[in-house]
């Protein structure tokens, strides 16, 4: 991760101005080819860093570059929720956890089971290449749309289809953030 | 996991303030053992710019040692060299003339007036705010000049003399201080506006590092930080010298124990001052400054001397052990702020560290005069 | 909850108190002096850096009697001297004396405290203060004051 | 297809998500703190909400729907850390460690 | 909107100069602003000492970058350009009047408090980054300062969102044009039929409020509280890294008072509905720049558990309050 991703990341925020109308389809393709390269750079340093910090940083660059993502998805509302949820609430979260419970970062791990890297690898290699397979032949037949999906829409949506579910989640932040509290605060007395 | 927390050692960092810290106001280090914002133990490390002003009262002359007094503390020299004068004139019998004492009183209150002016300042300065010190300063320069036109220097003035003054002062010095009074009472009532009725200064003081009376009679201390604690204790009235028993001034006493309690008394001290400095203009006699017979070399008679002086900071001792030559043969100083800092290592013992540096400039540091 | 809306009130009563002085303040003058552009003048008993005084033949003062070097705290004050053979008519004939001729007087300005001792010690009211306080400078040497020298150079 | 013309294309993004849920998989099991372990679910989370907005974006007909659902999992993305943190700092001061090889109280 | 890329080039590096131009002059105004307000004149040599901004950026450009030994390298360096960077991609949205605008988003408000995110975790890594425990204490304070009161300011941008049914910065500004009487911090409008908002001056200093405490100023700057943790998170910055983050809280600031501007003032609105225009719009922010100044040169640092009260305790309840009293009146009228 360095200064130029950074400012890069910030880019297609107005470089794809009315979703992608405006735009030549050129620069639009260059950007995104970038944003990939963002999302993807951002991730390998949050699994894969030695330091929790640097990983958490990673993460916000992946988060980032997938917020990107999701404006080429023609949704730049959800892009906007992902930064300011996850770079805005997650990664600080995260990034607390870590300045407030691991005091030593560079401690020495003691031996790992010895096959933890390499089954770690095959897994995760197993599955993404599965996956890949799946989506390289599977044929998705396209439906036609039956509106924009604007942000109103969203909104009238939440309220009216799923609003119980909306109601869930609300609930379950709730009860998340006074867990939390109830779980940190025991064992302060002050 | 219930229960009172067990702080372990690893879960503590050691932060230092200082030796250069802004909040410090000088090259005082404290080691504090953090956890979290929360101070676990503060030790306090001295000595930084120690001078040895002690040793070098041993080695001089009396008249010698004058100048040292007034680099103890910048802020209020004028006090410290009146202790000094009034402990050899103690020693060595020195009469002093009535005009002398009276220019002394005065002198000493102005000096006051402009400690607490800064003290004030800085004290707003370590809680965030920055301008009111712009304004103490005004205030202070016009005192710092008045001190100027009269004794020559404006810090450090090294005015006093055994027996009398340096020079006399004049119809101009008068004026001026008259004209100083109105000035400072409204200015007083600005600061009371602005800073001591603002509600973010007031929930930063209120409840915020008491410091009680049993703690100031184990640790000795003094002036504004015992007064702020329900002590009623001023060397003025208490053990009167000099002409303040001619004087009619009050004590003001707070019995909240809390940082806004000192801040209180010095604020209150100022106006106290003003009252004096009034009435020594009026009571201001005529009169030669010097005593007619002086001693060419000054050497007190054997024996054991000290005095106590009220200067801005508490009580001002100076401890004279003579063995007949014109060297001491022991020269203690009981400097107040030196007893004052020294309760601040169990005073600050759980507090937040914004807390503890709001009390520690409560207490009115001044770092050359605890490591003397 | 009286207590809650009463404390909001007159805290933001104050704040708007507060910033009502500093908005007053803003239109007022500026009081300090923009230093290098204007200076103010030193009072009349303003203690510098000592200087001696000459006679009016512009011969100093100073008799080398020594007093202000032994009542300097600081010792910054270094008076050389040179005894001179003179002869003189005493009662009609010559006689021999010794004199002491002051031939240095130099002032270590980094160590002066500027107590204004040595002043009051003179009795020949040879040294007082002088009004120069814009000394800076990168070099220690630069403040051993060679006090006669200035005495001529000020003459001249 | 040109190089220029991915983002149009509904496998790119299927593909994307799937190397980052490979890397969220790969980190969970070789990732030996807590916070670690967090950081790797936060990226199997972010995979499955890049699918469902390529799905909600070329295939499904009411392009609302994957909006939404992609926001229900970052607020549950969101409970989930505030959870794990406290949890971790729970853990911490029970064990003065987050090492997932340290927390084997229960391992008889 | 017809926009070619080299159109969005031109807007965005127009928007980058504004808000560095800005930045850089108003630590020139700041100085000045305190020193008057201190009976003293502030930076004045040659001509109001316009020269001053440029001075002070040669001399930090030309300082050495200093990276304290057992810092994190990445993480120090990146800090100030997170800092810095979004805080200049906020100005893209801001619409200055009703053409000059570099990008209008129909999620416009959404944008900015998106990128304002960014800042808290610039904080974060400065202070951890530069290894320095006054760094660490620092950051942990902003950012928990950040995160409380970015709630009463997006529960007070939402009743604002309500009220005028979009979140496009140029709408909501357009939906108060018209004069004084229009603007939302009144709480009677009578742009379409009769609309009570009885709370709206309350909220708008909710806003003000939360908006002074997000960008760090005093009387919240306890990220760079420089009495107690010498000088908070940007402890062991020098030169530009320093300056960026310098930079960046600058631009923050005129954000921040932008969005006051276009959500409670009426953007550029003409007090008397005569002239609209960008001149009206500069003005607002100024003048609410100038208090931002007038505040900090005004009052003492808060604490850190007084901040946070205010934020949960006062500012939260009362704009959740207002939230529901502007639903309900909405509904009603």
């Amino acid at each position: 991760m360095n200064i130029m991703d950074t400012i890069n990341s910030m880019l297609p925020g107005f470089l794809t101005a009315d979703g992608l109308a405006g735009i030549a389809d050129e620069a639009a393709g260059v950007v995104f080819l970038i944003m990939c390269a963002i999302t993807l750079i951002g991730g390998v340093i949050a699994c894969n860093s030695e330091r929790l910090v640097r990983a958490v940083a990673g993460l916000a660059v992946c988060f980032v570059g997938v917020a990107a993502l999701y404006y080429y998805l023609n949704s730049p509302f959800v892009a906007m929720m992902q930064i300011l949820i996850y770079v805005g609430a997650v990664c600080i979260t995260i990034a607390f956890a870590i300045m407030l419970a691991a005091p030593e970062e560079n401690k020495k791990h003691g031996p790992a089971g010895p096959l933890s890297g390499p089954l770690g690898l095959i897994a995760a290699g197993l599955a993404t290449i599965g996956m890949i397979g799946l989506a390289l032949k599977t044929d998705f037949i396209a439906m036609p749309k039956v509106n924009m999906g604007s942000v109103k829409l969203i909104g009238v949506e939440l309220l009216t289809t799923y609003s119980m579910v909306f109601e869930l989640v609300s609930i379950v932040l709730l009860i998340a953030i006074i867990g939390s509290l109830v779980i940190a605060r025991h064992g302060r007395s002050k | 996991m219930s229960g009172p927390i067990h702080i372990r050692k690893d879960e503590t960092f050691t932060l230092n303030v200082g030796p250069q810290h802004p909040a410090t106001h000088g090259v005082l280090r404290v080691k504090m053992e953090m956890d979290g914002e929360y101070i676990v133990k503060a030790e306090t490390v001295l000595g930084y710019i120690h001078r040895m002003h002690e040793l070098m009262g041993e080695n001089r002359t009396y008249p010698q040692v004058l100048p040292n007094l007034s680099r103890l503390d910048y802020l209020g020299a004028m006090g410290y060299t009146h202790g000094h004068v009034l402990a050899v004139e103690r020693a060595a019998g020195i009469e002093v003339p009535e005009r002398a004492e009276y220019v002394r009183a005065i002198m000493v209150e102005l000096n006051r007036v402009a400690s607490h002016l800064f003290w004030f300042g800085a004290f707003v300065m370590d809680l965030g705010g920055f301008t009111p010190l712009m304004y103490a300063i005004e205030d202070r320069e016009y005192i710092l000049d008045m001190l100027e036109a009269v004794t020559g220097s404006r810090l450090t003035y090294c005015y006093f003399r055994f027996g009398g003054l340096y020079n006399d002062v004049d119809d101009d010095f008068v004026n001026a201080a008259r004209a100083f009074i109105p000035r400072m009472r409204k200015s007083l009532k600005k600061y009371d506006a602005l800073v001591t009725g603002n509600i973010i200064f007031r929930k930063r003081l209120e409840n915020i590092g008491p410091i009680s009376a049993e703690m100031c009679r184990k640790y000795g201390a003094t002036g504004p930080v015992a007064r702020g604690a329900g002590i009623d204790f001023d060397v003025r009235k208490n053990e009167p010298y000099s002409v303040y028993p001619e004087f009619d001034f009050d004590v003001p006493v707070y019995h909240e124990c809390d940082s806004l309690a000192r801040y209180k008394v010095r604020m209150d001290e100022m106006e106290q001052s003003l009252r004096i400095i009034e009435q020594g203009l009026d009571k201001l006699p005529e009169g030669p400054i010097m005593p007619k017979k002086k001693p060419k070399l000054i050497k007190p008679p054997k024996g054991d001397y000290y005095q106590a002086v009220e200067t801005a900071r508490g009580s001002f001792g100076i401890r004279i052990v003579s063995d007949g030559t014109k060297n001491a043969y022991r020269f203690k100083l009981r400097s107040p702020t030196y007893s004052n800092m020294s309760l601040f290592d169990e005073a600050c013992e759980g507090m937040m560290i914004m807390d503890a540096l709001a009390m520690m400039g409560s207490l009115d540091l001044v770092i050359p005069e605890i490591d003397r | 909850m009286g207590a809650y809306f009463s404390e909001i009130f007159l805290g933001l009563w104050s704040l708007l108190i507060g910033l009502g002085i500093t908005f007053k303040e803003f239109f007022k003058p500026v009081v300090t002096v923009p230093y290098p552009f204007k200076t103010i003048k030193m009072s009349d008993r303003y203690r510098g850096h000592i200087e001696l005084v000459e006679d009016e033949s512009g011969e100093p003062k100073c008799i080398a009697c020594m007093m202000c070097q032994r009542a300097c705290p600081s010792g910054c004050i270094s008076i050389t001297t040179k005894t001179e053979k003179y002869e003189v008519e005493v009662d009609g004939e010559m006689k021999t004396k010794k004199r002491k001729i002051l031939i240095g007087w130099d002032l270590n300005f980094t160590t002066c405290s500027l107590c204004g001792q040595c002043v009051e010690s003179c009795n020949k009211d040879a040294i007082n203060f002088s009004k120069e306080y814009n000394l800076a400078s990168f070099n220690k040497e630069d403040f051993h004051f060679d006090l006669l020298n200035r005495l001529k150079e000020r003459n001249s | 297809m040109s190089m220029l013309n991915l983002h149009n294309s509904l496998t790119t993004y299927l593909v994307l998500a799937a190397i980052l849920f490979g890397m969220g998989v790969y980190g969970l099991v070789t990732r030996r703190t807590l916070v670690g372990m967090l950081i790797a679910s936060e990226l199997i989370l972010v995979a499955s909400s890049i699918n469902i907005m390529a799905f909600n974006r070329f295939t499904a007909p009411d392009p609302t729907i994957g909006q939404i659902f992609s926001l229900f999992i970052m607020a549950i993305a969101a409970a989930e850390a505030a959870i794990g943190l406290s949890i971790t700092i729970a853990v911490y001061r029970n064990y003065k460690s987050v090492d997932t090889e340290d927390l084997v109280d229960l391992n008889g | 909107m017809d926009l070619t890329i080299f159109n969005a080039v031109i807007a965005v590096v127009i928007a980058i100069a504004f808000a560095a131009a800005n930045a850089a002059y108003l630590v020139l105004a700041e100085r000045r602003g305190a020193g008057r307000i201190q009976r003293r004149p502030g930076p004045n040599v040659n001509l109001f000492g316009i020269l001053q901004p440029p001075c002070d950026g040669i001399k930090l450009m030309t300082k050495q970058l200093m990276i304290p030994g057992g810092a994190d390298k990445a993480l120090f360096m990146v800090a100030p350009v997170l800092a810095m960077a979004p805080a200049i991609m906020s100005f893209v949205t801001i619409p200055f009047s009703d053409t000059i605008v570099a990008h209008s988003m129909n999620i416009g408000v959404l944008m900015i408090f998106a990128f304002a995110s960014f800042g808290g975790m610039a904080i974060l890594l400065a202070g951890w980054g530069s290894r320095n425990k006054y760094g660490v204490m620092a950051a942990v304070r902003a950012v928990s300062q950040n995160i409380s009161y970015e709630v009463p300011m997006l529960i007070t941008v939402i009743t604002v969102v309500m009220m005028t049914g979009s979140m496009d910065l140029r709408e909501i500004s357009l939906s108060q044009s018209g004069g004084i009487w229009n603007w939302n911090i009144f709480p009677i409008s009578m742009k379409d039929g009769f609309m009570l908002q009885p709370m709206m001056p309350i909220s708008f200093l909710i806003f003000f409020i939360c908006s002074l405490a997000e960008t760090n100023r005093a009387p919240f700057d306890l990220g760079e509280a420089e009495s107690e943790l010498v000088a908070g998170f940007h402890t062991e910055y020098g030169s530009m890294g320093f300056g960026l983050f310098f930079m960046g809280e600058y631009a923050n600031i005129v954000i921040g008072a932008s969005l006051i501007t276009i959500l409670f003032l009426g953007g550029w609105d003409c007090p008397l509905g005569l002239y609209p225009g960008v001149w009206w719009f500069l003005l607002k922010i100024y003048l609410l720049i100038f208090s931002f100044i007038w505040i900090r040169w005004t009052f003492p640092r808060t604490t850190i558990y007084g901040l946070l009260n205010l934020s949960w305790k006062i500012l939260i309840p009362i704009s959740l309050f207002n939230l529901l009293l502007t639903a309900g009146l909405l509904k009603v009228f």
